[in-house]
């Protein structure tokens, strides 16, 4: 049963760092607050649901259309924001807020407020005895780790991504120093909408799509991506699981409606242990 | 040495994250003297300014300002009590217009009785204040958009505007054209001969030597030599403090 | 101090509020208008007391904390006690205010994204009490039969407050135009002046004589006290108190996104934007448009970002 | 600075603009006989509030196709309460106020219904709510407060079909954290106790978690014969998938609600397959003596609207019914259509209707309303229990081998 449960935080936690990667990127590197982070997550997810349904493309086929379409969508977007004068990251949050709001309710308006699931592919694969993984947690962790690492990857060893690291320690002194901020702006909401893209399909595979539902999505994101700073990977995959982990031990040992107490409790009495993010080494981009 | 000393800072230990940062500092600053904290970068100059404001909490040590021991107190309770200063890296408050700046001195600087007591409305002060330190003219124009020595030169004012009797002055010399530093010089002279003791932090020299009356070095948290300038500028451990040094660290860093 | 336009904004803006006080009595209202308005000022009030908070240079994402407590504050007398309503709501403001004294004293070292997240998560610490309280909040059955504000017999003018619309009106507009003073105070004082310098350079206000915590300490204060009486006038105005309801996430946004709207450093800012968003969604969008009209809700607060970036007041 | 303060002139025209052209643009004169529905069209629970809408307004449309009341058209104005209470209130007022509707219909969720119940009573306006559960929201001081549907019609038979029709003898109940969840959920941990089930564990959660394992491993030491879930429709599709998914062995699952719709079917596959819900009204499956008019009644959604209607257009059917079938009787007998004349109307009620006989009690709750217990089974809603309403046979345990 443990390693069951494990597993299934695990799962958990994989798809709540992709929930949060993609945020984390886009504000890290242009400081934008995109609300709407959750409502274009269930954007995507409504578009492999009508790839699938209608279509009847593969559910592996339906992740790089989504991701395509997503980035194209995120980059308009970036025309969008850019227009918004300061201070930037008050101004973006109520932008994303407005955005939000439109994008849920053209949802509402295309697909409905029926709730809609991505069927997933064969049964459970039994691993030892007692213990199963289903297909879509097999999609989750190993989307979530590979996302995770290329993008990890791509921040580390490539100059772009080093590029892109010193946009999102110091902004200004990147500028300085002759890096093209405009353009790693672009980068990062392409990578962004494409990490959104990606989260889409699976929200729908492994729970449900819904309208009004990527306010919870967002709100995840949000909370590990200040938890652990802008743009730091270790941090978010470790917050990501932390959460998982926590929501699932206080529901198995306390009981579910004491689950959202401990996570704040544990949340406030690490921000108040270590102010300027646990994990982050300097206080993080967010200046809002 | 006979004059009362105003400012008296005992075994002075101060560690940041665990690092130590100032080791067992002994000074003692007398009434109207000037004083000049020397060393190169990370001697913990800032930081030994930062702990007299109240901005950093010492691990050990007093400090004692005019006979009281002010240790650990919050800033704005030192700064009532007489002591102003001006950060290395200049932060006006942006939005605000360079007479709102020394006004926000001049509201809150003093003890309750001495704001009642003010003789002179508060506008006309801002701008006395603000051609004392050159800036006249300027009032209307937002901080930010002031000059990076014209911001300095803001902070000067605005932490005269609090009525110090100790002001601390952190480089506020560094960048400036020797034109701006002998206009500095003489404006340290002229607070000085008016009854205030300052105590300048120079990473440079170039201050340090036309107005000090005592030099103090810093070398690693700890002091080093102490005494007339010329005296300290040839101490053996002083020059190889600064020849030592490798060139040109960020200076940004000693701020935090 | 001011600016040269001042006098004209405020000749406007007392046209628009003589407008408002008038519109009663003016004859062509409607139930409609009046409840619209009503709970547009209690929401404007809500936001004014966020912005105290946003004044002293901190995004609060927990008001809906300050709320919800107030709201159930005022309840749990109401039918445990039987207190009358200045009781109750006199015991709303008082719990939100310890609360918000708490927030203040155990986030004082929390600055910016720390501190939105670590209100955010200040919800849930009351959210989860209430809803699992069985035996004296009811947990998620919520109370209800909340009994509504009494009647007042002001200078021989009968103000009921339980049943009359109009006098629910006025009397939500006096609260509002309380918040209103405060605001202003919080912006033209010497507290303002300390709000200002502390939000713009919190350590130069420190050196400068500013007391940062006492500072920001009353304004988290005073502003959980004011949206905590909105919680508890809410109590007694809707009769029911749900958990999931008063401590909605969307209690807590709602003020971020008006007061922007509105131009947060002004002292009508934070009302402008919630009254004109929240009345002419209800009372113009909504109508026209029955199932899009949270879309064109968005695209108006998005093209307005866009074209006036300073709020609706500058 | 000159352009600013015209910006800010016109946006204070804009504002005066909507404050008088708001309410003037939607100025209809008003109908010869209109009522007014309340619902949540947008918001969280848009979906259900929109087919309450639906039902009241076949009924509507039904009665104008039959004349209207006696000669005079029916006119539903229908408001959108944003699944917001304040939002309720405020445009129930206006509609009573403004347009001078006879009754309200309409409501979806306690917390939207019970402030209107209260404003019902305010102005004597007679209120007919088509989705109330909660016991202490109906009282003998509101007589203008009716509704068609109550908890009891819930848990009395969810009870009866656990105890007597499976016989088993543990339970689990979960339930979502809301209103008329925790109550069905008290409710039906007495009865279970009183009849000497085991409930192994009760737990609250949070309407629309993203995953269930936790709680669903809690069941794994000691499973319990029946899982009841009394929560919505979002959390079926997360949770009995992963009972499955997991391999409780568990040997029923009860869904109270949104197991027993055509779209959860259709959304789960054949992971649905074997789920207990209840439901109080689907095409097919009528009160004794009502089929006819069902069947008709189906016929005309499906052609109308190109899809098939669910229990919750049915709520919302038999709520406008009831009270235009009052409204008829007050106009039969020629007396003046107000509030409290419809509203004793009302109280006299014994309409047979193909979901419930509707007829009320002192409290305005409705006497005869019983949901029915459904099973899926191959797909298809299949009604069991009580025995004078079942189509089939339940399958018990349920198949645990289909995976989705």
């Amino acid at each position: 049963m443990w390693l069951q449960l494990l597993i299934n935080t695990i799962s958990l936690g994989s798809f709540y760092t992709l929930v949060a990667l993609g945020f984390s990127i886009i504000f890290g590197v242009t400081h934008t607050f995109n609300l709407a982070h959750g409502e274009l997550i269930v954007l995507s997810g409504y578009l492999a649901y009508g790839l699938t349904r209608f279509w009847e493309t593969p559910f592996a086929f339906t992740l790089p259309l989504c991701m395509l379409a997503m980035t194209c969508l995120a980059l308009g977007l970036l025309a969008l924001f850019r227009r918004l004068r300061e201070p930037y990251e008050l101004s973006s949050l109520v932008f994303a807020f407005g955005l939000a709001l439109v994008i849920q309710n053209l949802m509402l308006f295309f697909f409905t407020a029926d709730y809609r699931r991505i069927p997933t592919s064969g049964p459970p694969i039994r691993l030892v005895a007692h213990t199963l993984i289903t297909r879509n947690q097999l999609w989750l962790i190993g989307l979530s780790i590979t996302a995770t690492v290329c993008v990890s990857l791509m921040l580390r060893k490539t100059f772009l991504g080093k590029a892109l690291r010193a946009v999102i320690q110091e902004r200004e002194t990147a500028r300085l120093a002759g890096i093209r901020v405009e353009h790693m702006n672009r980068i990062a909401f392409a990578v962004g909408g494409a990490l959104i893209g990606l989260a889409g399909p699976l929200l729908g595979q492994s729970a449900y799509l819904h309208p009004s539902g990527g306010m919870e999505a967002t709100l995840i994101a949000v909370v590990i991506t200040l938890f652990a700073g802008a743009g730091r990977i270790r941090g978010l995959l470790m917050g990501a699981w932390l959460l998982a982990l926590l929501e699932s031990g206080t529901t198995l040992w306390l009981g579910s409606n004491w689950r959202e107490l401990v996570s704040a409790g544990i949340l406030i009495a690490l921000l108040i242990w270590k102010p300027e993010g646990l994990l982050a080494r300097k206080k993080s981009a967010a200046e809002l | 040495m006979t004059r009362p000393s105003l400012l008296d800072i005992r075994d002075l230990t101060v560690q940041l994250g665990g690092r130590p940062i100032l080791q067992n500092i002994q000074l003692s600053v007398a009434q109207g003297e000037i004083v000049s904290l020397i060393g190169p970068n990370g001697a913990g100059k800032t930081t030994l300014l930062h702990v007299i404001t109240g901005l950093v909490r010492p691990k050990s040590g007093s400090i004692h300002f005019g006979g009281k021991n002010i240790t650990g107190w919050p800033p704005h309770r030192i700064c009532r009590m007489g002591i102003a200063c001006t950060f290395q890296i200049a932060r006006p408050f942006p939005e605000m217009t360079a007479a709102e700046n020394v006004q926000i001195g001049l509201w809150f600087g003093r003890r309750a009785k001495e704001i009642r007591r003010r003789s002179r409305p508060v506008g006309e002060e801002a701008r006395r204040l603000l051609q004392l330190v050159g800036l006249e003219g300027k009032e209307e124009t937002p901080g930010r958009e002031l000059t990076l020595s014209e911001q300095r030169r803001l902070e000067v004012a605005r932490a005269l505007a609090t009525g110090p009797r100790l002001l601390l002055l952190d480089e506020i010399a560094a960048g400036l054209s020797p034109q701006a530093v002998s206009h500095a010089a003489q404006l340290v002279r002229t607070l000085r001969d008016q009854g205030m003791t300052v105590l300048l932090i120079d990473h440079f020299l170039n201050l340090t030597a036309r107005v000090s009356d005592r030099l103090v070095a810093l070398d690693q948290g700890e002091t080093i030599a102490e005494g007339p300038p010329a005296q300290v500028l040839h101490h053996p451990e002083v020059l190889s403090a600064y020849l030592g040094e490798r060139p040109s660290k960020h200076a940004a860093g000693e701020d935090r | 101090m001011s600016p040269p336009s001042s006098s004209r904004s405020i000749a406007l803006l007392v046209v628009v509020g003589l407008t408002l006080v008038l519109w009663p009595a003016g004859g062509w209202h409607t139930q409609l208008v009046c409840r619209v308005l009503g709970f547009a000022f209690l929401y404007a009030t809500v936001t004014v007391a966020w912005n105290l908070v946003a004044l002293s240079g901190l995004i609060s994402l927990g008001h809906a904390a300050y709320f919800g407590l107030g709201a159930y504050a005022a309840a749990l007398l109401d039918r445990h006690v039987g207190a009358q309503a200045p009781v109750t709501l006199a015991a709303a403001g008082l719990c939100a205010a310890a609360y918000g004294l708490v927030v203040a004293v155990a986030f004082q070292r929390l600055r910016a994204a720390s501190y939105a997240l670590a209100t955010l998560a200040s919800v849930e610490i009351p959210k989860v009490i209430a809803d699992n309280w069985n035996s004296f909040t009811l947990g998620s059955l919520g109370l209800v039969g909340t009994r509504p504000l009494p009647a007042f017999s002001v200078a021989g003018m009968e103000l009921d407050l339980a049943h009359n619309i109009t006098a629910q009106y006025y009397g939500l507009m006096a609260l509002l135009a309380l918040a209103c003073i405060l605001h202003a105070l919080a912006i033209h004082s010497r507290w303002g002046w300390a709000l200002r310098a502390v939000r713009e350079d919190e350590r130069a206000a420190a050196v400068l004589g500013v007391n940062v915590f006492a500072t920001r300490l009353g304004a988290t204060v005073l502003s959980a006290a004011l949206t905590g009486l909105c919680g508890g006038l809410y109590a007694h105005l809707m009769g029911m108190t749900e958990p999931a309801l008063v401590f909605n996430l969307h209690i807590s946004a709602m003020p971020l996104v008006f007061a922007m709207l509105g131009g947060r450093f002004r002292w009508y800012g934070p009302v402008l934007g919630a009254l004109v968003l929240y009345g002419a969604d209800q009372l113009f969008l909504h109508p026209w448009l029955p199932a899009g009209h949270a879309a064109i809700y968005g695209l108006v607060i998005m093209v307005m970002l866009l074209f006036l970036p300073k709020g609706l007041g500058s | 600075m000159k352009k600013l303060g015209t910006k800010r002139i016109v946006f204070a025209i804009l504002f005066a603009l909507i404050l008088v052209a708001g309410p003037a643009a939607t100025r209809i004169d008003a109908a010869p006989i209109s009522i007014g529905s309340i619902n949540p069209l947008t918001g969280k629970l848009a979906s259900h509030g929109r087919e309450i809408l639906l039902g009241i307004q076949a009924a509507v449309d039904e009665i104008n196709a039959a004349g209207g009341l006696a000669g005079n058209r029916v006119v539903l104005h229908s408001r959108d309460d944003q699944s917001r209470p304040e939002v309720a209130v405020g445009q129930a007022e206006d509609l009573i106020v403004r347009r001078k509707v006879t009754a309200l219909v309409g409501g979806y969720v306690d917390s939207l219904v019970g402030p209107l119940s209260q404003l019902a009573l305010r102005h004597h306006i007679p209120y007919v709510a088509s989705a109330s559960l909660q016991t202490h929201l109906s009282r003998e001081d509101n007589p203008y407060f009716f509704r068609i549907s109550h908890l009891r019609g819930l848990s009395e038979p969810l009870c009866g079909f656990v105890t007597q029709a499976l016989g088993a003898r543990s339970a689990a109940l979960f339930h979502a954290a809301t209103p008329g969840a925790t109550e069905l959920a008290g409710e039906l941990f007495r009865c279970l106790q009183e009849a000497g089930v085991t409930v192994t564990v009760v737990e609250k959660f949070r309407p629309g978690v993203p995953d269930f394992s936790p709680l669903v491993l809690k069941l794994k030491p000691s499973p319990p014969d029946v899982l009841i879930a009394a929560t919505f429709f979002q959390d079926h599709l997360i949770l009995a998938r992963q009972i499955r998914e997991l391999g409780v062995p568990i040997k029923a699952y009860i869904g109270p609600w949104g197991v027993s719709y055509p779209t959860f079917v259709q959304e789960m596959g054949k992971a649905a397959e074997d789920l207990f819900g209840l439901c109080a009204w689907k095409p097919g499956m009528a009160l004794p003596g009502t089929e006819e008019a069902s069947e008709a009644f189906t016929r005309w959604f499906r052609e109308k609207y190109k899809r098939e209607p669910t229990s919750t257009v049915m709520h919302g059917y038999t709520s406008a019914r009831a009270l235009l079938d009052a409204m008829a009787r007050v106009v039969g007998a020629g007396k003046p259509l107000t509030g409290p004349e419809i509203a004793r109307a009302l109280r006299t009620t014994d309409l047979l209707l193909p979901m419930e006989r509707v007829a009320f009690d002192a409290k305005g709750d409705p006497l005869y309303y019983r949901q029915t217990v459904v099973q899926i089974q191959n797909g298809a809603l299949v009604p069991v229990y009580p025995a004078e309403r079942a189509q089939g046979s339940w399958v018990y345990p349920m198949s645990l081998s289909i995976q989705p």
